[in-house]
């Protein structure tokens, strides 16, 4: 045909938050194709776990990825925790749970800025994103790094937060939930942001299930899928209740995003009430031997660390399935038959993050 | 006095970042840093943008793209790593897919440290950037004046 | 229907007063337990090259006969991991950044004589 | 004829600089308004000044013509209208000018760009059939198409063609690249086509497009300030207040799809031209 | 008075000629030379009556009428054949009844011999001019685009002898039509073109062709009717027959002149080609290219705005006149829609055409002095713009193999000056300050004086800003020179040349003159009929020389430009690319960059518009005749 | 806390299809496929669940071995074959999305390939 226009969208383009590359084919504005590449970021470090002492590693993992990074922390030390048969003290899992939490807020916030951005609302995108640096000053009091924390570690926690400190976060957030309630009813019900999602990208729930969507990308499609249901670090004990809207599109996806970032206020607030006393770790004595999965709940969804042991201080093999890679057959779908306009936002509604995506 | 200090556009590229660094530049232009009080504009496009920021360090595929997204851009330039990954391929240094920093393709002018860098270290390092900046404006009039 | 739902919070911020830090006119906002740098008590290490042994970035370089001690700014991910296990605790972690610079940012630090006996050398790793 | 001719030179001096005060306070005001502080008040004409001490750097070396060509009719456009001159004529200057700027898109022949003008074009035919009726408008209210008796009428125009001035308040919208309908180029990055039309532009052929904006701000504004001209001051606090709407409007909506831009421009054109020239035919 | 005998008569000898004479070089010769002889001519006719106001020739009818009754019941009885043969019972229906009706009419009227049958008047001139220069320079470039064009499909017999009788019979036909002040007369020479046409786009009569042939016939065969029943009702309510005179006919006043203008004014919609009857003009582009620029846009349908225009007097302010306008400003929105929505070249001129015409028609319906001064202006422009381009996209088919628009992705730089021609083209239909600018703003200038003239302001506000889009696409297209154009070897053959040359330079001089061109031959036209005329402001006219200055000399802006530059490769978000713009795509394969135009086919799809289009058209349409029945008319 | 199981079936790799296609009938969903270098051979987890007891498929396989795709029964697969295709060299036959070695281009080809980890862990030593 001759009225195509290929169209080389990334690895370098201003709304790609991380370098992707489409091919799009598209006809007047229409995308008839898309082929996506990934691979500008992969760095290959799970093979430094040949290297490095399975403990120090911890940092390494929480790199994967600069968002994420605590749960990827986390998610790693689960894994090793469970394989040496390591109970980790409740106070450290409570403190784990929490600062979980806040990456989800600070991941949202995040993102709900950068799809406001990509809908051409810069205004939308300063407020979310000064929303979320009311999240990360809680989150460098307590951890000492704004996005990549470091206070993890096998065994537990690195450091402790006084309860005086515990009771001031919650004061904070109590004080922007208004602020935060107010973003989200801009994203629920302003006419424009609507005009640009409602409708946009489907995806029926069969298809997500089938294409193996996680998190927030299978939750706007109605299915009711967080790892966090399981129960891991304290979430058994806070009550916790999924987020899920039906209607699975662009608009869905994004108000499972910024209900969960009520939610996630509300899980800080119930973990800090029930917050144990205790040691904030165990001795870790010896190297780990055996094989797990671990799986945890990452702001972008279910994410999954396969650590294989064979009692040397190096591990043999660890292999993270990040959501965003499981959630590029889904989006390949979605990017069917959409307006150039809309590429971005469709792209962005999985929240990809190529950086956990290709380690 | 040049204006190029008054109004450094800039560009920003994610190498092989862990997104830690790279969220951070973002960061800059949000409310709390505000970049544009320096008259700073995140272009998104090499052909408008004077400083390159870079994240990440530089991986096989990366590298065709960081080079070109260099060339396209006007003299002068300048390109400041941001995170130690830009600055020396840091924690990732032995990953077999990394090569290391980003002077392994392009010269670098401004190295920030910082794992994540800080939004204050990025506008740092901007800023000294803009030192080198005006010092390869003012070389390259002169070039300029002499060629007429 | 709701059309400019953000007419009301852009009207708030035009009249009250804008959020950003003014860096570099006022100083960079920190916290007690932030993360800046490493920076070590020279007169107290022992050389036992613990701290280049745990630091995954290898930005440590432990000599015990020429007792020096060196790290690179340019490798150092800022963990804290070396001042965690520095069996004299003379590593600290300062809340201030380190600056950015043009060049390299090798940081040398010359301990002082060694006491006369002197002992094996650490095995580095790597 | 003397006043006419220095009316028209004067635009040609002071509107580049009206216009850098007019965009450096929008930048201003819209940062406030996410709660920023926001760059100096000058900070447009810096920008202008520093494309010039860029390299020269093209993709090929027609387009500097295109773009060279877009500035002078703009400026053209805009001493025609300040010197009084026949309405329509400065309309379709304007057009030919916008033409000129498609045309240098065109011929950079890279995606972004391509992309850019088809929207621009897009953008063009959305805007043109207010404006043409807009011209109806001031003709059936004062009988001439010359700015200059228009000014000079008695009374205020707004009042005969009071729904032509809300459709050209819409369509400002497009002519000034803002959001709801900022889709050729913004002013900001971040959107899904880089920088739209200028995306392949570097340094000083860049500089003439920003040039050219400045201009065109200050004609646009021009036509809204026409509306009140028997009331200068009535008129100046119009245009204020009209430019201070669609500073909010760009910060209270996202960017719509081409086809709501189209349409709703349409709608508006239509609406307005029918029922207010209808009525004013009618009478 | 020989001069106008002179031209009718000799194309349609040498057309005899040509239907001997065999394909060799001497034919092409003396093609050329006729056209040349045509061509000087008409400049001596201008010479000779430029200033000459309005002249009457008195010429015996009663034997040449005879001639023409004759010649007409010949061409029904071919029709008639060819109808039967490819069971055209419709149009075979067609043919029977308006024979029937003209015999009929003409048994009514007892022409009163020798009266004022010829004239000329500036108008006459005009179009004179138009036929006779542009024409024959159309016949020129056929002699070269013709012998490509069977050296393109040598499956197909050469009629070629046929196709130069034709077109110069046609000329004849042209001629007669704006001569002739008897509308007997007018009215063969109308069918005339009707015949030729047929011919023409039959020409190849393969399947598509004759389907479109006779579709155009059957649709110009109904204005014929609608022109046949004119007679029947001059006929019954002035037997005298001086009203069979067009100028005691249009003095006479709407009281009488309504109905036959109206009737007149439904064959000139027919042969304009206005919506509902515009489907015949698309499917004529089956033709080869000259006869899609001679007879489909610079000439043959002008003779359907030209009576329209004639008769605008007396539609100034009446009903029929208004529904008139309607249609032709339907038109022009809506077939310039279309045109969005096409690729192909020639389809978009057609549309184009439809569409111009169309604004021709609003204008002239709307019948005010200003209105008449806009449709000349547009009539004029419109055709010179239009023959170089279609005779610019026929040379470039030929040189690029297709004549989608898409394939014409850096023409100035592969084929410079056809691209240039082509540009200088476009750019005379659309922008300022070129020539249909200038119209388009004159007919602005019409409708706003006009009762209920807003509604066509709305129509033609929204048509012309649609034009805008469609034309700087195809422009972009031109301009759109890949990173390096490889110039094509080309041999463009000097028949060609010689046609394109001369017409771009008309078209240039036409720009540049048109204050010369309004007020020497235009304005005294207006004038002569409505004793005032409209005009530029000098002021304007200098605003507008001063544009073109600029536009011409802008150009000299490239040698600065040029140097000390840097190239930069384009922006293909970072990725590698080839200078001949090939990316690295996905799945490891290099892609090439492609830059396809927009046609927003679900907005301005060619179906969605016609059916509106001709809905609305059918319907003012229907009143205006259920008007006339109801003798409610004026 | 609700304990995850984890069940790990050995099955041979003609087996594969199969037992995918039981999984999909019963409804699973494919969590992620994932690829062990264990110096000789590698190990091929194929990992399926409905809610948080998952159940893994396991193959092993030589180099040189060719896998079928299970990407005909669910779709999205394509992205971890296409994966162990470009990090460890192993053919997978008939992806319907095939980017052939093109999904993650590395530096050194297959990094994973040949790499014997259990040789390379250096002598112990704690903390
Ligand atoms: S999902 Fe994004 S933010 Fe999170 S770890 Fe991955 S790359 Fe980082
Ligand atoms: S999903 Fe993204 S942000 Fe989360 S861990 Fe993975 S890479 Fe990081
Ligand atoms: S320096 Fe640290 S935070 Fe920055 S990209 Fe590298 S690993 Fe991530
Ligand atoms: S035992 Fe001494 S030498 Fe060995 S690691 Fe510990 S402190 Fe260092
Ligand atoms: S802070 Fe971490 S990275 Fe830096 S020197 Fe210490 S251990 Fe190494
Ligand atoms: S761990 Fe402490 S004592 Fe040992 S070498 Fe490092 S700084 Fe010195
Ligand atoms: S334009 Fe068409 S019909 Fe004419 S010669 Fe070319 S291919 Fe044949
Ligand atoms: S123009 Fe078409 S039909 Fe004619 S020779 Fe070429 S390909 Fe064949």
């Amino acid at each position: 045909m001759g009225n195509q226009i290929v169209v080389p969208f990334g690895p370098q383009h201003p709304v790609l938050p991380e370098p992707i590359h489409l091919d799009l084919v598209l006809e007047d504005e229409r995308v008839v194709e898309a082929v996506p590449t990934i691979g500008y970021v992969h760095r290959g470090l799970e093979k430094l776990v040949e290297k490095r002492d399975y403990k120090d590693y911890v940092l390494i993992a929480e790199r994967i990825c600069g968002i994420c990074s605590f749960t990827h922390s986390v998610t790693y030390c689960n894994a090793i925790e469970r394989i040496m048969g390591i109970e980790v003290p409740a106070r450290a899992q409570f403190i784990r749970t929490i600062w979980m939490e806040y990456s989800r807020m600070h991941s949202h916030l995040l993102w709900l800025g950068l799809t406001a951005d990509a809908m051409g609302f810069e205004n939308l995108f300063m407020n979310a994103w000064r929303l979320r640096e009311e999240i990360l000053d809680d989150m460098e009091a307590t951890t000492g790094g704004r996005v990549i924390q470091g206070s993890c570690k096998v065994g537990g926690i690195r450091r402790d937060i006084s309860d005086d400190k515990l009771g001031e976060m919650v004061d904070h957030l109590k004080k922007i939930r208004p602020l935060l309630e107010e973003s989200n009813r801009i994203f629920t019900h302003d006419q424009t942001v609507r005009h640009r999602m409602r409708g946009l990208g489907v995806l029926s729930k069969e298809d997500a299930w089938d294409l193996g969507a996680v998190g927030p990308t299978a939750r706007g499609s109605g299915c009711d899928m967080d790892v966090r249901s399981s129960g891991y670090s304290a979430y058994g004990e806070l009550g916790f209740k999924p987020v899920v809207f039906t209607h699975g599109d662009c608009l869905d996806r994004c108000l499972v995003r910024s209900e969960e970032v009520l939610a996630a206020v509300d899980l800080v607030e119930r973990a800090v009430a029930k917050m144990p006393d205790g040691p904030i770790e165990e001795k870790v004595k010896g190297n780990p031997d055996g094989e797990y999965f671990a799986f945890s709940e990452q702001p972008r969804g279910e994410c999954m660390h396969y650590i294989k042991a064979n009692g040397k201080k190096n591990i043999v093999r660890h292999r993270v399935r990040t959501p965003t890679l499981t959630n590029i057959p889904p989006l390949v779908k979605m990017l069917e038959g959409i307006e150039m306009a809309d590429v971005p936002v469709v792209v962005l509604t999985i929240d990809p993050c190529i950086g956990c995506a290709e380690r | 006095m040049s204006y190029i200090t008054k109004s450094p556009w800039i560009i920003h590229y994610d190498g092989s970042s862990c997104n830690g660094c790279d969220i951070e530049v973002l960061a800059c232009l949000t409310p709390l840093y505000d970049l544009e009080r320096f008259g700073i504009v995140n272009t998104g496009n090499p052909k408008h943008a004077d400083v390159f920021l870079i994240t990440g360090g530089i991986n096989e595929q990366s590298r065709a793209v960081v080079k070109n997204t260099y060339e396209q851009m006007p003299d002068p330039k300048v390109v400041v790593a941001i995170g130690i990954c830009a600055a020396t391929g840091g924690v990732f240094r032995e990953c077999y897919n990394i090569m290391g920093g980003v002077d392994k393709v392009i010269p670098v002018d401004v190295y920030v440290p910082g794992c994540a860098a800080r939004p204050e270290s990025i506008i740092d390092g901007v800023v000294s950037a803009l030192g080198i900046l005006e010092e390869k404006r003012a070389k390259m009039a002169e070039k300029g004046g002499k060629k007429q | 229907m709701q059309i400019f739902t953000m007419t009301k919070r852009a009207l708030a911020n035009l009249v009250g007063k804008p959020a950003t830090l003014m860096y570099p006119a006022t100083p960079a906002k920190q916290y007690e337990i932030s993360r800046g740098h490493v920076i070590i008590a020279i007169e107290d290490c022992i050389y036992c090259g613990n701290c280049q042994r745990h630091c995954v970035s290898q930005a440590i370089v432990v000599d015990r006969e020429a007792r020096t001690w060196e790290i690179d700014r340019l490798r150092c991910i800022i963990c804290g991991v070396c001042a965690e296990v520095c069996p004299k605790d003379c590593i600290f972690m300062e809340p201030d950044y380190p600056p950015s610079t043009t060049g390299t940012a090798m940081e040398f630090v010359q301990g002082p004589p060694a006491p006369p006996k002197a002992e094996k050398k650490p095995k580095a790793e790597e | 004829m003397i006043t006419e001719i220095i009316f028209a030179i004067g635009f040609i001096i002071f509107a580049p600089f009206i216009g850098a005060l007019i965009g450096g306070i929008d930048r201003k005001v819209t940062a406030r308004m996410q709660g920023r502080v926001g760059p100096p008040v000058l900070q447009p004409l810096y920008d202008v000044f520093k494309l010039f001490e860029k390299e020269k750097a093209v993709v090929r070396n027609e387009v500097n013509f295109y773009i060279f060509s877009y500035l002078i009719f703009v400026v053209f456009t805009g001493a025609l209208f300040f010197s009084g001159s026949d309405i329509l004529l400065v309309i379709f200057a304007l057009t030919l000018a916008h033409v000129f700027l498609i045309l240098g898109a065109y011929a950079a022949v890279s995606p972004y760009s391509h992309i850019g003008a088809e929207r621009e074009l897009l953008q063009l035919m959305a805007v043109e059939p207010m404006l043409i009726l807009a011209a109806t408008g001031f003709y059936m209210a004062t009988g001439s198409f010359a700015v200059k008796d228009i000014a000079l009428w008695p009374e205020p125009i707004f009042m005969t063609i009071p729904l032509i001035f809300v459709g050209i308040v819409y369509v400002l919208t497009i002519k000034l690249r803002k959001s709801p309908f900022d889709l050729a180029t913004s002013h900001h990055a971040h959107q899904e086509l880089v920088k739209g039309l200028t995306t392949e532009f570097a340094g000083p052929t860049l500089g003439m497009v920003e040039i050219a904006h400045l201009y065109e701000t200050v004609f646009f504004l021009g036509i809204v300030w026409l509306f009140f001209a028997s009331m200068p001051w009535v008129g100046l606090l119009v245009v204020i207040i009209v430019y201070f709407i669609e500073i909010l409007v760009d910060n209270t909506t996202t960017r719509v799809r081409w086809q709501v831009m189209l349409r709703s421009a349409w709608l508006v054109a239509l609406v307005a031209g029918a029922v207010n020239l209808g009525v004013l035919a009618l009478m | 008075m020989e001069l106008l005998v002179f031209l009718i008569l000799f194309p349609a000898l040498a057309a005899l000629l040509f239907c001997i004479l065999p394909n060799s070089r001497l034919r092409d010769t003396i093609v050329v030379v006729v056209s040349a002889i045509i061509i000087v001519a008409t400049l001596y006719l201008f010479v000779v009556f430029a200033g000459a106001g309005t002249v009457y020739f008195d010429i015996n009818s009663g034997m040449i009428s005879q001639i023409m009754t004759g010649l007409e019941v010949i061409i029904s009885a071919g029709l008639l054949y060819l109808a039967a043969k490819y069971r055209q019972y419709l149009i075979a229906g067609l043919v029977v009844v308006q024979l029937g009706v003209v015999l009929y009419a003409e048994s009514l009227i007892h022409e009163t011999a020798a009266l004022n049958n010829l004239f000329i008047d500036p108008f006459s001139i005009i179009m004179a001019m138009i036929i006779g220069i542009i024409g024959s320079l159309i016949c020129i470039y056929s002699v070269g685009y013709m012998r490509d064009y069977h050296a393109h499909h040598d499956d197909m017999p050469d009629k070629r002898r046929w196709f130069f009788a034709l077109l110069f019979v046609f000329l004849a036909a042209m001629y007669g039509v704006v001569f002739s002040n008897n509308l007997f007369w007018l009215f063969f020479f109308w069918e005339v073109t009707t015949l030729c046409s047929f011919l023409l786009i039959g020409y190849s009569w393969d399947e598509q062709a004759r389907k479109n042939a006779f579709w155009a016939l059957l649709l110009n065969l109904t204005g014929g009717l609608g022109f046949a029943a004119t007679f029947v009702w001059i006929g019954l309510t002035d037997p005298s027959g001086s009203l069979i005179m067009m100028d005691t006919l249009i003095a006479a006043g709407p009281a009488v002149a309504m109905i036959p203008a109206a009737l007149i004014g439904f064959a000139g919609l027919t042969k304009a080609a206005q919506m509902p009857f515009s489907s015949w003009l698309v499917g004529a582009m089956v033709a080869p290219t000259p006869v899609s620029a001679l007879l489909h846009s610079s000439t043959m349908v002008k003779a359907g705005v030209y009576v329209i225009v004639r008769f605008a007097p007396i539609y100034d302010a009446s009903m029929v006149g208004y529904i008139i306008s309607l249609v032709g400003g339907v038109t022009f929105l809506l077939a310039s829609g279309i045109a969005i929505s096409q690729s192909n070249a020639k389809k978009v001129l057609a549309y184009s055409t439809i569409a111009n015409l169309g604004l021709v028609v609003a204008c002239a319906g709307i019948g005010t002095y200003a209105a008449v001064w806009a449709a000349i202006l547009l009539i004029i422009f419109h055709a010179v713009a239009k023959s170089l381009l279609f005779l610019s996209v026929g040379t470039v088919e030929h040189k690029i193999g297709s004549r989608d628009i898409e394939d014409m992705t850096g023409l100035v730089g592969r084929l410079p000056t056809l691209g240039l021609m082509m540009i200088i083209g476009i750019a005379g239909m659309f922008l300022a300050p070129f020539g249909m600018l200038i119209s388009k703003w004159a007919a602005l200038l019409a409708f706003i004086d006009a009762q209920y003239g807003f509604i066509l302001i709305l129509l033609l506000a929204f048509g012309s800003a649609v034009t805008v889009f469609f034309w700087t696409k195809w422009l972009g297209k031109l301009v759109a020179v890949a990173w390096k154009p490889e110039p094509m070897e080309v041999k463009i053959s000097s028949h060609e040349y010689t046609a394109l040359v001369p017409l771009t330079v008309l078209m240039v001089a036409v720009c540049i003159g048109f204050p010369l061109l309004s007020s020497e031959l235009v304005v005294p036209y207006v004038f002569s009929i409505y004793g005032m005329a409209a005009t530029l402001g000098q002021a304007n006219t200098i605003i507008m020389v001063m544009m073109v200055f600029m536009v011409l000399v802008m150009p000299l802006s490239l040698f600065h430009f040029r140097k000390d530059r840097k190239i930069l490769p384009h922006y293909v978000g970072g990725r590698p690319s080839t200078p001949d713009m090939h990316f690295k795509g996905s799945i490891g394969v290099q892609r090439p960059v492609a830059l396809g135009n927009y046609y927003l086919a679900d907005y301005f799809g060619e179906q969605r518009l016609s059916h509106i289009g001709n809905g609305l058209c059918i319907a003012f349409i229907a009143l205006m005749l259920i008007m006339l029945l109801m003798g409610v008319i004026i | 806390m609700i304990e995850q199981k984890h069940t790990i079936t050995e099955i041979a790799v003609t087996d594969l299809l199969k037992k995918t296609g039981e999984c999909h009938e019963k409804g699973h969903r494919l969590v992620q496929i994932g690829c062990t270098p264990l110096g000789d051979c590698y190990e091929i987890n194929y990992t399926f669940t409905t809610s948080w007891d998952f159940e893994s498929l396991r193959i092993t396989v030589n180099d040189g071995d060719k896998i079928p795709s299970i990407s005909g029964i669910y779709w999205g697969a394509f992205i971890y074959e296409n994966e162990i295709h470009d990090l460890f060299g192993l053919t997978v036959t008939d992806i319907n999305v095939d980017f052939q070695g093109h999904l993650i281009e590395t530096r050194i080809p297959s990094p994973f390939k040949n790499a014997p980890p259990v040789t390379k862990v250096k002598k112990g030593g704690d903390a």
